[in-house]
């Protein structure tokens, strides 16, 4: 297997479905000339020329709209937002009509958009850069949404997207993009809505997805080392569909949960998924599920408070340890 | 400013004269057959008995929701949906009836819609406002102000994309120009070259609000020199002007790529959903003055029987058809069963309604 | 006490605060000459001028943002959303600028802005129109989210509200408008965050708010004569700030909840209440927190199947049986 | 169209001719005494060095995220602010360091803010693209691109609702131009006759996208002829030049609440950001000939030391103090603590912040 960076696999993923299939376009703000703000995007406009891989201007409504439009006829725009947190003032176009035109028209539109785009705090960017809409998002039945946390998943779960015929929001994160990992060399789908058990353990099943993948791994390693906890690590990779069994499957091996998100507390995925798991597994949980989240206020900027407003591996070892006491 | 480029400045054309007498000798016009030329009647008199049965409908409370009737804006959906080829588009908002009638969709199956039955275009799922025929190149019928108006770009964009001939009619109201997305699209619009007409059917108000109290500006149109965009305007009263008019703006659409904006001057009788008030904000004699003088579907009859084309039976003849087409809508709807619980999940997701292609796992819906 | 409608129970809300601080301007689309489009605002033009009562052009995001400008230099704007459903078009004024300025600042802005207007399903006006943005607006830490049940409440929340110093998100309900209820003669200032057990009972606690209070209430007494079931009903009134305390206190009394709103499901209200109800009151539960909430899907048109949709005394019963059986 | 308002096409004002040779003599600026002359210049060179050293902090990694320089386009802010009166507002979009130090924030607030530090201006809650400073009128610094533009938008309503004469000004890029928001607020301002003046600070390029590629249209500021507003260009090199243009503009908001669209023509030296790449989408040259031919430091300072406001000696001296107060407000940053995890959840309430003061029950904050 190749080893990648989140960011290659992303390009791969973009430049194999740019090449299958010609109704594949990009289309965002500085993806071609410029190569992206985050270099996602280097060469592929040289790669497939200026009718696939598209500059647009900075209206996020208008050209997003755009591709929804499009894609009704058929074509199927990836469509990059330079940061998910732009999705403010494109929220009209992706939630009433990408999520809601099938519905509408009783089943006859289809909308095979792809918005992709970093959705992620920790690079000191601020309160209005900072979004992480998954559960805003997830909140709209018509969609999907994906949260890829390592190089092989972004790959196998955005070339699914791309073919999927229902709108797909996949978000990434810019710390992400530099860390590597194995990609298979043969072509790979990983299907939308399956979990993947990411480590294996016994008195804990820590249910989590995106980069709080990396830091529950972390996390989970000191537990076993210096508290002899053993953790089970389901990473959701989507949020909607969710693969509610594996995380069942977790909860009814460890008795104990604890869920982990870079979201705002209310009303967030985690918030979702304890409901779910109480209502399902009640009589399965040794004691309350537990959820380590932001730290409930706007982003900060200060660079060292941020890493402590996110979720991290200290935060994950004491929310862990609490979970289980 | 050194850099500045002004890449449509040779683009623009004349904008058309309003109201320069009688359009029907305009090349588009001239070249209808007479069954041509009845059938714009046809359409129109078809759309306003389809609307006039489904206020009283709404009176006796069969249908929920809003209810925008378009009676006396007729001829600019007739005019201009007639003049569609096999690769142009059309997208409205939800005063979206005569488009749907007049790209040739069936009255029961929308009247069957306003009912909310299973057998409504949308199922009964998406109502008054949310009319599509994709097969008919129609994209609805969408409720948020403004919001198609990126799509209708983007049906455009696909047009070019696949190096087709053809074009978008985005249609929108005086009112919806002031919103973000409008000038959004137009911008993309005319810096990519895009084969779309934007229509601001322009109704003189949005809901209560006169253009006056909303738009600032020399006139709605003429913002598309701001993007140096092409603009005309035109009446909407009369169906030669609006044919004569557009077939301009959409064969530079079609055939150069060049997009604009087309304003036509049109008025509604009714409130602005048939349940809101339509004399607070103007005058009962204001209204009567336009049905009078200005009267879209009288103005052609009345051309049409002068040049021999109608005869006053015929003029009687489709307007009972007409209206008998309205009443077996409403029967077809009245006897037509609504969804049920369960179809409230369907419809949602492609996968949902294709399970043997689903390639996703996992949970869809949630309780 | 009088008896108001709710929707005049608003607008004497409005009237009030008008004539107490001339800072208090209420602008909108039609609120003015056409008296509101659900008539709410009717007669406030008359009586105010038109400084005070002001219509827009349809541009929620350029007045809105405008009334959070002007916020910030001490008017107290009242925006009315001729639906909160359009704050897709102006979700970053609300959710970027209204939210964050205090926090970039450091605390040097304030931005005592409300935005009001209804926010629910029901009436048949399709996908676009019957969003319940409660859960995606305290999602933003920084802002204040009301949902009223009464006439009383409105008005002595939307007091609040007017004066209040964060910015608030009032919403309000086309169908409970024509709603009579008894409401003081005297000046009433409802605290926001303070939650009203509108029934006392034992055997289940129903948390819930808006319109479902309603439901539930209705529901309750059928529960007590034909189940012998003791529902105690706790309106929240607002969901941000929460005053979980009073949630706690009922959970404690009955051991048995039934969470009923009127959202989509996923990350919902009710989603973040069940967290927070089993993570402190875990060993006070005798079974699993249930949870009625919209039929998960866009709002359906059809006028009957649409009353199916959404929570509804008959689904509020069972869903009751179900949480005590 | 029947009803078609022109409400303010008796506005119209003659667009300035751009660089129309010294507008020294200009009423505005030969008004000014040599101490104020010698002030722009200051302040201009305080803004550079200024950014020179944040540029440097953040080279060492004292900084985080983004850093947005506004080198090469000091004029523009110093200019424009210097003709601030006491009802006159400022709010502009992330790069808004100059506008800062131009309406007289404390440069070391401003550097500690950059570092994350509690004794920033934002107590190290905004970062660079959020400075704010009510006490003088200045509204931020906002990082999402025309945001800020309904709140300017707003600032105007303000002033004219308590009857001052004052006026807002708010600043955008030439990439900004093309956000809903901004087409929102121009027709509401044109619509309402609200005092603000609408500055499109031209710098050519959005991120690495030129104007003709992000807008269409003859011209940015030509836009406001949609609108019916009146709009002027100038250059941006020139403080004189600046200063003459907009205080026309603003004098015609003050005094006759009438909005505007000013474009100024500039350039930024460095990349959109620090780390992002400056010359990919141009040429070394084309920075290199801006820098040699318009530096607005070297233009002006050449201006006053032939108008003998300057000596070679105050040129040095002004230059040694900015140095100093840069590396002074490094130094105050740097010795500065940073926020404790418990200030992340202050400054989130007014409420919370004046606890004395609360009215409202219940919890704000969850976890
Ligand atoms: C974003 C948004 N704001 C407000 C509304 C409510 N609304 C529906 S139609 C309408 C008036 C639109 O007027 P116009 O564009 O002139 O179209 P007309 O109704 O005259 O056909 C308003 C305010 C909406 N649907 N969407
Ligand atoms: C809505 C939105 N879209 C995209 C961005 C990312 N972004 C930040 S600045 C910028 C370029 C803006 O260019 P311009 O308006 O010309 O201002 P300049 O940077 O030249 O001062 C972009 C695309 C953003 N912050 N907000
Ligand atoms: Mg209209
Ligand atoms: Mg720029």
């Amino acid at each position: 297997m190749a080893v990648l960076t989140y960011r290659e696999a992303i390009r791969a993923a973009l430049a194999e479905e740019l090449t299958r299939d010609e109704n594949v376009v990009l289309m965002g703000e500085e993806v071609a000339q410029f190569n992206g703000a985050y270099k996602v995007s280097e060469g592929l406009l040289e790669k497939f020329g200026p009718d696939r891989i598209v500059d647009t201007p900075i209206s996020e409504a208008g050209f997003i709209g755009m591709g929804v439009g499009a894609s009704m006829l058929g074509i199927r725009p990836v469509m990059e937002l330079m940061f998910w947190s732009f999705y403010s003032v494109a929220f009209d176009q992706i939630l009433n009509n990408a999520a809601n035109v099938r519905y509408m028209s009783g089943g006859l539109i289809n909308c095979p958009i792809v918005i992709r785009g970093p959705a992620n705090g920790g690079t000191n960017v601020g309160a209005t850069h900072s979004h992480t809409p998954e559960n805003v998002l997830a909140n709209h039945p018509g969609v999907k949404v994906i949260v890829p946390a390592t190089a092989r998943d972004a790959k196998g779960l955005l070339k699914s997207a791309i073919r999927d015929n229902d709108p797909c929001f996949f978000l990434e994160n810019t710390i992400l993009y530099g860390e590597k990992g194995e990609v298979p060399d043969t072509e790979e789908l990983i299907p939308l809505g399956l979990a993947d058990v990411k480590r294996t353990g016994t008195d804990l099943t820590i249910v989590t997805y995106g980069r709080c993948v990396l830091h529950s791994l972390a996390a989970a390693e000191v537990l076993e080392k210096d508290h002899d906890i053993s953790v089970e690590v389901v990473d959701l990779r989507t949020i909607r569909p969710l693969d509610f069994d594996t995380v069942l499957a977790s909860v009814k091996k460890t008795h104990r949960v604890l869920i982990v998100e870079e979201q705002k507390p209310f009303a967030s995925v985690g918030s979702q998924l304890a409901y779910m798991i109480q209502r399902e597994a009640f009589d399965e949980l040794d004691g309350p599920i537990h959820r380590l989240a932001t730290i409930d206020a706007p982003a900060i900027y200060s660079p060292p408070v941020e890493t402590e407003q996110l979720p991290n591996v200290p935060r994950v070892i004491k929310a862990a340890l609490a979970a289980v006491a | 400013m050194s850099n500045k480029a002004v890449p449509n400045a040779d683009k623009k054309v004349e904008a058309p004269v309003a109201c320069a007498g009688s359009h029907a000798s305009a090349p588009i016009n001239s070249a209808l057959s007479n069954e041509g030329k009845i059938e714009l009647h046809r359409k129109m008199v078809r759309i306003r008995r389809f609307e006039e049965r489904s206020l009283r409908a709404y009176q006796s409370k069969k249908i929920g929701g809003f209810l925008h009737l378009y009676i006396g804006q007729e001829a600019v959906a007739v005019g201009c949906c007639s003049l569609m080829g096999p690769n142009d588009h059309v997208i409205t908002a939800y005063r979206d009836h005569a488009h749907a009638i007049a790209v040739g969709m069936d009255t029961k199956a929308l009247m069957a819609e306003l009912y909310g039955k299973i057998t409504g275009c949308s199922k009964g799922k998406g109502g008054s406002m949310h009319y599509f025929a994709p097969s008919l190149n129609y994209w609805g019928g969408h409720g948020i102000v403004g919001g198609q108006i990126p799509l209708g770009t983007g049906l455009a964009y696909a047009v070019k994309y696949r190096k087709l001939k053809g074009a978008a009619m985005a249609f929108m109201g005086d009112g919806a120009v002031n919103q973000g997305a409008v000038h959004e699209a137009y911008n993309l619009a005319a810096l990519w070259n895009l084969p779309v007409v934007f229509v601001v059917e322009n109704n003189g108000y949005s809901m209560g609000t006169s253009q006056d109290r909303s738009s600032a500006g020399p006139g709605l149109a003429q913002r598309a020199e701001a993007y140096g965009m092409n603009w005309g305007t035109c009446f909407g009263h009369d169906v030669y002007e609006v044919r004569a008019t557009m077939d301009k703006f959409l064969t530079l659409a079609r055939e150069k790529n060049l997009p604009s904006v087309v304003e036509i001057d049109t008025y509604r009788y009714r409130g602005h959903s048939v349940a809101d008030p339509d004399k607070t904000y103007r005058t009962k004699e204001e209204i009567e003055e336009y049905r009078r003088t200005k009267d879209p579907i009288q103005v052609y009859q009345a051309a049409l029987l002068k040049e021999g084309v109608l005869t006053d039976a015929l003029v009687e003849q489709i307007n009972t058809e007409a209206v008998n087409e309205s009443e077996l809508a409403a029967e077809f709807a009245e006897m037509s069963p609504f969804p049920t619980v369960d179809d409230i999940q369907k419809d949602v997701y492609w996968e949902v309604d294709n399970p043997s292609q689903r390639t996703s796992k996992g949970r869809l819906f949630f309780d």
